[in-house]
């Protein structure tokens, strides 16, 4: 199998290999101010966070200067220091009307720093500028000045406490804005990387970011979200919590329709996929959309991990998955109903708990399902410290007490427990799992496995008719879409995954190279990915 | 409009959802605490015609100790009770049942069915209509058929060995079965050979040794649905090894001045049937056996080939005289076709079959047989010589 | 409102859960006893080249459902007289298939609970997925019709200890007679009810595969349905196979060591809703293109009510049902299945049909594919 | 039997507002209603009959007896 994928993967090199050699597609630095600034507005188009400060000096301020940064990424104390004020307080007094004696000046003597390049190419003068430092254009050369500006660390960012990981970065998104915005650029270096600024909520006035490749991500689906987001009709956005309930495609099922993730490499993956991010100020949970049913039983460590080990991982939560949802209904419809499925020996066992209980099995189910979610909101909502007298009163009255009362049946109490832990492997249907055990709960109650067959058919039905911005959500399931299977329940190695997942239906399909064509090649193929 | 549909069909689904929970818990809801787990069934007829039911009833409770808090009531009932009661009918019987006893009687955890030797000579054909119609019936409950004792009796022995007497008889039954001495009857093997005019249906044999103990050993045949007589362990196990149904066992074969004992390994064995002119000829019935030397206790040596070879041809004759046994029996006691001669003549030679048909029993209990035995010894065991025999 | 558009395999899974449909609770071709694999075969045969005949009809008649194929070639009129028994004959064929459901379910697992209200639950998933659109049902069948052959097979191997190999012969002992009879019923029963697919085939995006999925549809129907019949056969005897009402449950009921008739209530359930589903999208559809009605899914629930009526009110039992389908199912059926297609077929070859406007493309797909 | 007939009268009613509601909103034409409820009237009409224990003569018998008539069947 992998080596016809190895084949393809070379074949889909060699297709890109003239894009590589191409890759100074931006030309040399054009030596008019006007053109820089033209080509700079080209390249970094739609990038809300570029700053272009301009600057006259020479001569009756004839000359002038471009200083070009990002901002957030950029030490501001730096810049202002090293740049901006040794040119505010030296050019003037500089009064040649030659730009190229202006650039000796600046980089031989005004510049303090020590961290100065000199650079010919338009591409390479971009790469520095989305990688942090600030670039120095000149009226009139050619060339230009790279000062080393980097911020030296990004703010304080905290590992997610919704997301943990094993493996993988441990970077969490904040509550402000440029913060973020930042930690995607930081991980995404390449003026592609667009994010628009827009503001919403009548009285809030949040800033939304719409971030999202330009070439990998669907036109059809940015401006779907920027219209969707530009209809929402409320005065307040507190949380991307309420923009997910306005934009989501159908405001009624349980199923998430837009995913969310604290964490920078999953987003980061997430948009090299092809998808849109929706960042909003004041919430460190950055929405992504188009999101389908598989990506809940996607985690990110998989794609850090053995190939072979991260699909046995995502069965095994599939598997949980249909555990939490089904359990506790398959065992209602096998005591009540289809006695004739249970061996002999089981029966015995089967008959010999339910014995003394006085409700029916649909009741005792329900009884302690609702019991462990409330132990379940209860542990959420309280302050941590109370948290372990919490677990130590759920494990005593779920575990022992109810059943040495002859509330319930210890057999019960295992399916509960199962059906408890599954439901925690699958964190983005948790809120849907909750309510559907019960519809199926119910339908086990009423016409055994037949009912179960019913509801799971309905749900499914109702899986169908779902839509995540116009893209199936069963994909690539139904409509089976055989080029993305590589990426579901099985999942190939990261190597071996040359192209993205077709059904988001970017122009640019394969990993790699073209999107990266100005970074090293090789650095540029992005294994990372969320 | 898609948000109009969206919501249209999720009303739909919440109607759905809701439907059955207002519902809950109608018709066939039935808690297992609410039925009687039947481990054994008993079928005799009485003396003035009725059909006899005896059921023997697991009490869950009693076998397994309850949880904690059920426990203490528990402690001194009886792991199983037997209840029986007579009706015109097998249901009815089942049914007037409810009378007696506290739950309602399911059916498909039967371990064993225990025919009365009455009611099979009498002919189980009507009996075992209702076991087929039956939605609950297991269809792979072993079947039995019980001689000088009645299956009320049978199931209501106190076994030491299992708390539940019909797990005890089923084991016994599965023994025997892997020995090679009893055949291990499923419903399903009955209903099929009710029917068909070329083979007559069998079932195992049990019978009660002691107060507290059975004995599942030799063969029930059965003649157009009533029993004909009766097989005893040697000859079931020719019929076995004819039928290819033996799973093993012991073959004694008397040596020099001592005996031999060996055990089959792997058995095959075919019958068919020779036609000439359209008229079934010869019962031909061809066995190859493998089997291991279990013991040897002739006095002499084993380490030659000949000697082997020897015993290949013991062992090959014994085998064929128990098939022999078998044959002649059903042949000239019972007339009755229980290896399956018929079906080979249906299956092969569809003409001839449908003129002798009708009057199988008769023409098949004439045929001559050719009864081919191939033993082959494949190995000796952990000694090769017996004591005293080495160099 | 553009069309709703299915993918080749989407219609090749709702075809062939179609066609598992009913036959996974009644085994086709029993009146042939032994030889009922040669009438698979046979009727196999003639059921892939009826379906081929649908298939040409619809590609005669680019993107034209059958109430519009009928319209036009046979006049405004007749056309809608035809088609308004076709959509009682789909009708009729839904509540058919709902009462074998019923039936089933009544016999095997719920004695006491009254079919009107099992019927009735199985007809709220049916049409709520039949709301849903052909895209919906495509990709539900899609995602569920390959569970039934898996299942199919998985008790097939299981029980492949307890076979008897030898079971099917002798062959041909009662001669072709029974054979041709079965086999006329096999076409009847599930490949030529696949006419309600005429409604369906316009929303295939990629004509020039219709005709490959048909056939390869049919040949999987008649080939799971060969082995349905061998292990059914092997297992239960030809004397017992005879006389039980629904085989395929019986033989479940000998898997070993565990019961597992629950799988075949799953495979009832999905390839009931297919074949339900396409029975009732395809009469609903069609009323409303008869009746100039833009939205068919204002009728699904009134046609959906109507169909679980009639299916109680149609027989009166179990034997009922039987009778009527062994007797008169044919006949009844011919008239709908062969005869008017050919009809069509013979009107749509003698006056080709000006393509629909927009459809050049599939114009272009007719052409290519002949 | 009053309760059977009840609950059949109730799952018709609760299906026609059902569709009524949506027919409204969305401003169906006359036609969408005929057909409706000549659908409903007539599956409600049967059922009601049937639940009262009369079993109108079925579309089958009528079936068989046309082709009986035509003399293909027996």
């Amino acid at each position: 199998m992998f080596g016809r994928i190895r084949e393809r993967y070379r074949e889909a090199k060699h297709k890109f290999a003239n894009v590589r050699v191409d890759a100074s597609s931006y030309g040399p630095i054009p030596g008019k101010i006007k053109a820089v600034q033209a080509r700079l507005d080209e390249i970094f188009s739609q990038c809300n966070d570029l700053v272009i400060k301009e600057i006259s000096c020479g001569k009756d301020g004839r000359i002038k200067i471009l200083v070009v940064h990002i901002e957030g990424i950029v030490d501001r104390r730096l810049l202002n220091q090293d740049v901006i004020h040794p040119i505010l307080d030296y050019l003037p007094s500089v009064q040649s009307e030659d730009s190229s004696s202006i650039y000796q000046q600046l980089s031989k003597c005004i510049v303090i720093s020590s961290d100065i390049k000199e650079v010919h190419e338009m591409w390479q003068a971009v790469n520095f500028i989305v990688s942090g430092d600030a670039v120095i254009f000149i009226d009139g050369e050619d060339r230009a000045l790279v000062v080393g500006v980097k911020s030296p660390e990004g703010r304080q960012v905290e590992e997610p406490d919704t997301e943990t990981s094993i493996r993988g970065s441990r970077e969490g998104f904040v509550e402000n804005l440029p913060t973020n915005m930042v930690l995607i650029r930081k991980r995404i270096k390449n003026p592609d990387l667009k994010m628009e600024i827009m503001q919403l909520g009548e009285r809030t006035k949040t800033d939304i970011c719409i971030c999202y490749i330009k070439g990998l991500a669907n036109e059809e689906i940015v401006r779907e979200v920027k219209e969707r987001l530009g209809k929402i009709n409320t005065d307040a956005i507190l949380d991307t919590g309420i923009i997910e309930q306005y934009i989501a495609d159908n405001r009624l099922t349980l199923f998430p329709l837009v995913g969310n993730s604290e964490k920078c490499d999953k987003l980061a993956g997430k948009l090299l996929e092809g998808r849109v991010a929706i960042i909003c100020d004041g919430t460190p949970y950055v929405l992504t959309v188009p999101y389908l049913f598989i990506e809940s039983i996607q985690a990110t460590d998989d794609y850090f991990d053995h190939a072979f080990f991260a699909s046995f991982m995502r069965l095994l939560r599939l598997l949980a998955l249909l555990t939490s949802n089904l359990l506790p209904a398959l065992y209602v419809a096998l005591v009540v109903f289809h006695h004739t499925v249970i061996p002999f020996k089981l029966m015995i066992t089967l008959a010999a708990s339910q014995q003394g209980i006085p409700f029916p099995p649909f009741i005792e189910a329900l009884l302690m399902i609702i019991a462990f979610e409330l132990l379940r909101e209860a542990g959420v909502r309280m302050p941590r410290p109370i948290g372990q007298a919490l677990s130590i009163v759920g494990a005593i009255v779920l575990g022992e007490a109810s059943v040495a009362a002859g509330i319930a049946s210890n057999l019960m109490v295992i399916i509960v427990a199962i059906t408890a832990v599954c439901s925690f492997v699958v964190p983005p249907l948790i809120r849907a799992t909750m309510l559907i055990r019960f519809v199926f709960l119910a339908a086990a109650n009423f016409l055994g496995f037949l009912g179960i067959m019913v509801a799971v058919v309905a749900v499914f039905t109702h899986l169908c008719t779902l839509r995540s911005f116009g893209i199936p959500y069963l994909a690539p399931f139904s409509p089976l879409t055989a080029h993305d299977l590589k990426d579901s329940l099985i999942m190939v190695p990261i190597w071996a995954m040359i192209t993205r997942p077709k059904i988001l239906r970017q122009q640019e399909n394969v990993r790699g190279v073209k999107g990266s064509k100005r970074q090293e090649v090789d650095k540029g193929r992005d294994s990372q990915k969320g | 409009m898609t948000v109009k549909k969206d919501k249209g069909r999720k009303a739909l689904l919440i109607l759905l959802l809701i439907f059955p929970l207002l519902l809950a818990g109608c018709w066939n809801n039935r808690p297992l605490t609410e039925i009687n787990i039947v481990a054994g069934m008993g079928l005799e007829r009485t003396e003035d015609g009725k059909i006899l039911v005896t059921v023997q009833v697991a009490e869950p409770g009693a076998i397994q100790p309850a949880s904690a808090g059920g426990g203490s009531g528990g402690e001194k009932s009886k792991p199983v009770f037997v209840a029986s009661n007579e009706g015109e009918t097998v249901f009815e019987a089942l049914r007037g049942m409810l009378a007696v006893v506290d739950k309602k009687l399911f059916l498909s955890t039967a371990q064993v069915l225990i025919i009365g030797e009455k009611l099979a000579q009498e002919g189980i054909g009507e009996i075992l209509d209702f076991f087929e119609r039956d939605y609950e019936v297991s269809y792979l409950v072993d079947v039995i058929v019980a001689k000088d004792a009645t299956p009320d009796e049978l199931l209501r022995i106190e076994s030491d060995m299992d708390t539940i007497p019909a797990v005890y008889i089923k084991g016994t039954v599965e023994n025997t079965a892997a020995r090679g001495t009893v055949k291990k009857t499923l419903l399903i093997d009955l209903f099929k050979d009710m029917d068909c005019k070329g083979r007559q249906p069998t079932a195992g044999q049990i019978t009660k040794s002691s107060d507290k103990e059975v004995r599942t050993e030799g063969l029930a045949v059965f003649r157009d649905g009533k029993l004909a007589g009766w097989l005893n362990p040697y000859e079931t196990r020719g019929f076995l090894f004819a039928n290819n149904e033996l799973k093993g066992g012991i073959v004694n074969v008397p040596v020099d001045n001592g005996k031999a004992a060996f055990e089959i390994i792997r058995s095959k064995g075919s019958v068919s049937v020779e036609v000439e002119d359209g008229k079934p000829s010869m019962l031909i019935i061809r066995v190859n056996a493998e089997a291991n030397v279990g013991e040897y206790g002739s006095g002499g040596r084993l380490d030659s080939l000949e000697t082997l070879y020897m015993l290949e041809e013991k062992l090959g004759e014994e085998i064929g005289k128990e098939i022999e046994m078998a044959l002649e029996k059903c042949q000239k006691e019972f007339a009755s076709d229980i290896f399956g001669f018929g079906i080979y003549l249906h299956k092969y030679y569809p003409k001839c079959w449908k003129e002798v048909e009708n009057d199988w029993h008769n023409i098949f209990s004439k045929l001559p047989a050719d009864i081919r035995v191939d033993a082959k010894i494949m190995r000796v065991g952990l000694v090769i010589n017996p004591v005293g025999k080495g160099e | 409102m553009g069309k709703t558009r299915i993918s080749g395999l989407q219609l090749f899974m709702l075809l062939s859960g179609f066609l598992f449909g009913s036959t996974v609770i009644l085994a086709p071709a029993l009146g042939a006893k032994n030889d009922a694999w040669l009438a698979i075969i046979i009727g196999g045969t003639g059921g892939a080249l009826l379906m081929l005949i649908y298939a040409a009809i619809s590609l005669l008649n680019p993107s034209k459902t059958l109430v519009e194929i009928l319209k036009e070639k046979m006049g405004k009129v007749l056309g809608s007289i035809i088609a308004v028994l076709y959509i009682w004959y789909f009708i009729h064929l839904a509540s058919l298939v709902f009462r074998d459901f019923g039936e089933f379910i009544c016999t095997v697992t719920f004695p006491e609970t009254p079919m009107t209200v099992l019927i009735s639950i199985f007809a709220l998933g049916v049409v709520y997925g039949v709301n849903g659109g052909v895209e919906v049902m495509g990709r539900m069948g899609e995602l569920l019709v390959p569970i039934i052959p898996t299942f199919i097979l998985i008790v097939s191997v299981s029980l492949i200890t307890v076979n008897d190999f030898t079971a099917f012969l002798p062959v041909l002992e009662n001669g072709m007679g029974p054979v041709l009879k079965a086999a006329l019923s096999y076409i009847t029963f599930p490949f030529g009810e696949t006419v309600a697919f005429l409604m369906l085939f316009p929303n295939l995006n990629r004509k020039e595969k219709l005709k490959k999925i048909v056939f390869v549809s049919a040949a999987l129907s008649a080939l799971i349905s060969i082995v349905i019949f061998f292990r059914d056969i092997s297992v239960l005897g030809s004397d017992l196979m005879s006389r039980v009402t629904f085989v395929p449950h019986s033989t479940t009921l000998l898997f070993p060591e565990a019961n597992v008739d629950p799988l075949v209530d799953i495979n009832l359930m999905i390839g009931g809703e297919a074949k339900i589903g396409v029975c009732i999208y395809a009469a609903t559809k069609a009323i409303s293109q008869v009746a100039g009605i833009e939205n068919y899914t204002n009728l699904t629930r009134a046609v959906g009510a109507f169909c679980v009526v009639l299916s109680v009110w149609d027989f009166e039992n179990v034997l009922d049902l039987f009778s009527w389908t062994e007797r008169i199912y044919s006949y009844y059926a011919i008239t709908f299945q062969v005869i008017i297609p050919l009809i069509l077929l013979v009107l749509s070859l003698i006056k080709r049909s000006k393509p629909a406007e927009g459809s050049d493309a599939d114009n272009e797909g007719v052409i290519a594919s002949k | 039997m009053n309760s059977i007939l009840l609950a059949i009268i109730a799952v018709f009613i609760i299906l026609i507002l059902y569709d009524m509601r949506i027919f409204i909103r969305n401003k169906e034409p006359a036609k969408v209603y005929v057909l409706y409820f000549f659908l409903m009237g007539a599956g409600l009409i049967v059922s009601l009959l049937l639940a009262a224990g009369i079993r109108p003569v079925a579309p089958s018998r009528l079936i068989e007896a046309v082709f009986k008539m035509i003399g293909i069947a027996k």
